[in-house]
């Protein structure tokens, strides 16, 4: 039997190109394994082979986002591969992010199984483990030695098609799938044991972990307002005139990102909502009312604040589902990241 | 009926002409009246009746009548905590959605079924200050 | 969305919203309440000159909270 | 209060000119009972016999039940239906164990039940192990759904009380005692042992979603306290039709597991010290007042912990929670026994209350989850009913006559007192 094609994803440091001086390197492909990959190889023998190497600079992947996914893509495709491994990243944040966005499109777009390996504390870890596997690994490349075998494991298995176990039993990021499997006791019979357990004081698994509407701890102030550059995001759906993008005016399904440099007022002429939960007429009138683009160019010209933000970013907050509007505060959260803002303004209705 | 007066929020059209009652009538799936009701309890209304009335599948229930107060006070942070989870669990489970062939066949029941949930909500609150 | 804001970008988020209740259930850390849900930092009412007064107070306090350090929840 | 099961080992259900127990046998008078059942508000009855492994689907099921009788002490099973509501739970009763009487009939378009007897299906509910006396009923034109619903329900406690009849003289296989002392005595028997209660949330919101104690409807009642044997004489009885996979049949509320369970540890890790049965109602005043009361009783009993059963999904997810917050913050300990709607992929929010005292939950298993059944050889009932029922989906049914549907469809799947073995967890 033929052996099954893997392609290994690298980062710039794993793929033994150099440190963080060649972070932002473009993405580009070795035949055979290298680093971890070695590795991998000797693990699995002759069952898999690495068929080719994919690395690319975390800073770069980071930055280029979709570009660099689309030449990863590429890259990967080129191998006709039947699995991509990526990593493991430890608890490298931008190695992570990478990690799971190449899987999560490699899945996507080649349709092949993809696995890769994290510290659950990494950012990639929470941002990817609803989508793909992730092996959980420890915090630093010193864990190497048991990361692999694991990812090798795993790897197998979902090469092999086959069924997947628990995460306790496999090793990976539980995903938030809830599978119906038969217990050894009945319910009521589990129900009396975790009940002894808890009175006893002894350790007990929930079977349902609840979920709670997390809350993020307050960052710090801003030192220098005078420094600051300050963004402004609004979910009243206030959109150029004519809504270039046509966002929708209720259950958006996008967000617009509008360039206000050199715009020191919002006009009638200009400007108006899409928003469709409230009277637009106000807003349409003067959207300084729900973005106040006026008053902030005033605070920047008196030095109040250090800079207004040239873009600003607008959903409209009516109907729009939970998920959809975690989605893209996350992606505007990306952008605006990548922009070194200080601090942010959300204006809702 | 010596119930105080109340505010229903409901896409059940065989809900219409109660006594006391004011009808806010929402065209649209459930969801558009969880939002809705979600507005009132935010501006103030207090929630009567539990917005997933029935343990029938949720986004197999097309019909909600859910029963509020007229007066306001004060928003019940407690409250919309609560409907932020049954929106949690509406919007979760609408993109399975229910076909039309099944709504079809089924209106009259579901519309019962609401109805029969309302006016239990609205026998036990008679008499109740609100 | 504040939430997520806030996390994502690492940075203080104020939101500046007309009903405060929502914004504690969404998680919001820095609360700037406003004015009314068609209009939330204006006032038709006004003329031109008090509505751009309105509007700079509120933004002021919404800048007031982002430079200001706290530890749970709080409206401004 | 001190009650002694006897169980009655049925080896088969077999139609005969005379009903009686023999050898093992329940045999039965097809027409006999057809005469005690009959109402003029069903048009037609038919009775069947089912048996494990049978190559046989029945749908839409409304209820299941079990025979028993009184041998000794007051009262009669199904006490307030029967009788003048005598206090039941003491004595002696027998029980045809192994026999279920199961009623099947359509009320309204979509929430009875699917029952098959062998294949995939069998797995999911506890009734392919049994042999099941059917009772299909259809009702006469026009007859209003309460009405109906009553009708079938009656129809099926008098079906199991003419059958349990026969029970009354037989000397039973096995038998089991259960006692639990009045409060005082019983909180002192074992003074060394954590005390438990069992808090018992019963559907209670209106048409299709009742539920009876001593006759009574539940939704007008403040909790109050059982003697766990009461509910093993027919205290509590379902007149409910939600959604199949998470009502308790009436035939589940006898054979009640948490009490079964609690009993099994009773005198060896715990004290188990009774329980309080409440209710899940439409409104928010309801809810507080019921679970205020839940928790007062729960505290006034003295106990360290207690297990809550949730009956149905939705707004019954609050009363839980709620119950479980106030019981909770009076220092004594809960697990919670629930299921799960996480969706079909089962990535969805699972309940519709949450909160993190509720950190003990013991899961039945997520009732989207999808199943195939493939084509029986035989369909008691109305099969078409599988497109309509909670869980099943356009195109549900085949020509073959296999269906797709969601497990929530099968009588008794992902049961909320922990009757099965099933249960979901995180992957």
């Amino acid at each position: 039997m033929a052996s099954i094609r893997v392609v290994h994803y690298l980062n710039q440091f794993f793929g033994q190109i150099g440190g963080e001086d060649k972070a932002d390197i473009t993405p580009f492909s070795k035949d055979g394994p290298v680093g971890p990959g070695t590795a991998l190889a000797k693990v699995w023998g002759d069952d898999m082979s690495i068929v080719g190497t994919v690395i690319c600079g975390d800073t770069y992947f980071n930055e280029n986002l979709d570009t660099a996914t689309e030449e990863v893509i590429a890259l990967v495709a080129s191998y006709k591969p039947d699995l991509l491994v990526a990593g493991p990243a430890f608890n490298a944040g931008r190695y992570g992010m990478a990690c799971g966005a190449v899987c999560a499109a490699i899945q996507e777009k080649l349709k092949i199984p993809v696995v890769t390996g994290m510290y659950e504390e990494n950012p990639g870890a929470d941002m990817y483990k609803k989508d793909i596997y992730i092996v959980k690994t420890g915090n630093s490349a010193a864990q190497m030695r048991t990361a692999i075998p694991a990812l090798a494991r795993l790897a197998t298995r979902l090469a092999k098609g086959e069924v997947m176990g628990s995460p306790a039993e496999e090793g990976y990021l539980a995903r938030g799938i809830r599978k119906n499997i038969f217990h050894e006791q009945r319910g009521s019979a589990r129900a009396v044991e975790m009940l002894l357990q808890k009175l006893k004081g002894e350790p007990f698994t929930t079977e349902y972990p609840m979920p709670v509407f997390d809350r993020v701890s307050p960052r710090p102030a801003i030192k220098d307002l005078s420094k600051a550059k300050i963004a402004l995001v609004t979910s009243g759906g206030i959109v150029p005139k004519g809504n270039p993008d046509r966002i929708e005016s209720s259950s958006a399904s996008k967000f617009g990102r509008y360039d206000i440099s050199g715009i020191n007022d919002l006009t009638e002429e200009t400007f108006e909502t899409a928003h469709g939960g409230y009277d637009p007429v106000y807003a349409n009138k003067d959207a300084d009312r729900v973005l106040p683009v006026d008053v902030m160019r005033k605070l920047e010209r008196e030095g109040i604040i250090g800079k207004l933000h040239d873009v600003y970013y607008a959903t409209v907050g009516n109907g729009t589902s939970v998920a959809n509007s975690k989605k893209y505060a996350r992606a505007i959260g990306e952008e605006l990241k990548q922009e070194h803002v200080d601090g942010i303004i959300l204006t809702s209705t | 009926m010596d119930l105080q007066k109340v505010l229903i929020i409901t896409n059940n059209p065989i809900v219409k002409n109660i006594d006391n009652a004011e009808i806010c009538f929402v065209r649209g799936d459930q969801r558009q009246v969880l939002y809705q009701v979600l507005n009132k309890v935010a501006g103030g209304h207090s929630l009567l009746s539990h917005p997933l009335a029935g343990s029938i599948k949720p986004e197999d229930n097309p019909y909600r009548s859910v029963v509020l107060s007229i007066s306001i006070t004060e928003a019940n942070l407690s409250t919309l905590s609560m409907l932020e989870y049954c929106l949690g669990k509406v919007e979760s489970g609408a993109r399975e959605g229910m076909d039309s062939w099944r709504l079809n066949h089924l209106a009259r029941d579901f519309q019962m079924i609401d109805r029969e949930l309302l006016d239990n909500a609205l026998q036990s609150l008679s008499g109740r200050q609100v | 969305m504040v939430k997520e804001l806030e996390e994502v970008v690492d940075v203080p988020v104020v939101h500046v919203c007309t009903v405060v209740p929502i914004s504690v259930t969404v998680g919001a850390n820095r609360i700037d309440p406003a004015v009314a849900i068609p209009h939330p930092l204006g006032n038709p009412q006004l003329n031109q000159d008090e509505e751009f007064a309105l509007r700079t107070s509120i933004v002021e306090k919404a800048l007031k909270a982002l430079s200001t350090d706290i530890s749970e929840q709080t409206v401004f | 209060m001190q009650l002694e099961l006897g169980n009655i080992l049925v080896k088969d259900i077999q139609f005969g000119d005379k009903t009686e127990f023999k050898n093992g046998i329940v045999y039965v008078n097809k027409q006999e009972l057809m005469d005690n059942i009959k109402d003029d508000r069903l048009a037609k009855i038919e009775v069947d016999i089912v048996r494990p492994g049978d190559d046989v689907r029945i749908c839409p099921v409304k209820d299941v039940l079990e025979p028993r009788v009184k041998v000794e002490g007051g009262g009669q099973v199904f006490p307030g239906i029967f009788g003048n509501a005598e206090m039941v739970g003491s004595g002696k009763t027998n029980v045809l164990k192994g026999m279920t009487v199961l009623t099947v009939g359509k009320i309204v378009g979509f929430q009875e039940g699917i029952i098959d007897m062998s294949g995939p299906g069998a797995e999911y509910t506890p009734f392919s192990q049994t042999i099941n006396l059917v009772i299909l009923c259809d009702k006469v034109e026009g007859l209003p759904q309460h009405e109906h619903e009553e009708a079938v329900r009656l129809a099926g406690l008098k079906a199991t009380r003419y059958i349990s009849e026969i029970a009354k003289n037989v000397t039973p296989d096995e038998t089991f005692t259960f006692e639990t002392k009045p409060l005082t005595e019983q909180l002192s028997q074992y003074p060394d042992l954590p005390k438990v209660a069992y808090v018992y949330m019963l559907q209670t919101q209106g048409l299709m979603h009742d539920t009876y104690l001593y006759g009574t409807d539940v939704k007008k009642i403040l909790p109050t306290f059982l003697y766990p044997t009461e509910v093993m004489d027919g205290a509590v009885i379902s007149g409910n039709c939600v959604s199949a996979c998470d009502k308790n049949t009436t035939y589940h509320h006898l054979n009640n597991p948490v009490i079964a369970d609690l009993f099994a540890r009773h005198g060896k890790d715990l004290n188990f010290i009774g329980v309080v049965v409440t209710n899940e109602n439409v409104t928010l005043l309801d809810k507080e007042r019921s679970s205020n009361f839940t928790a007062k009783l729960v505290d006034s009993l003295k106990v360290d912990g207690v297990i809550i059963s949730e009956e149905g999904f939705g707004n019954p997810d609050a009363d839980l929670i709620m119950n479980c917050k106030k019981i909770e913050a009076l220092g004594i300990k809960t697990v919670l026994v629930t299921d799960e709607y996480a969706g079909r992929d089962g990535a969805s929010q699972s309940l519709a209350d949450a909160n993190l005292l509720a950190n003990a939950v013991i899961s039945g298993g997520n009732a989207n989850a999808i199943i195939e059944l493939p084509p029986m050889s035989r369909v008691i009932g109305y099969i078409e009913a599988s497109e309509i029922i909670a869980g099943g989906f356009d195109g549900a049914l085949k020509k073959d006559g296999s269906i797709t549907v969601e497990i929530q469809a099968i009588t008794g799947a992902t049961n909320e007192l922990g009757f099965n073995r099933m249960g979901a967890l995180e992957f």
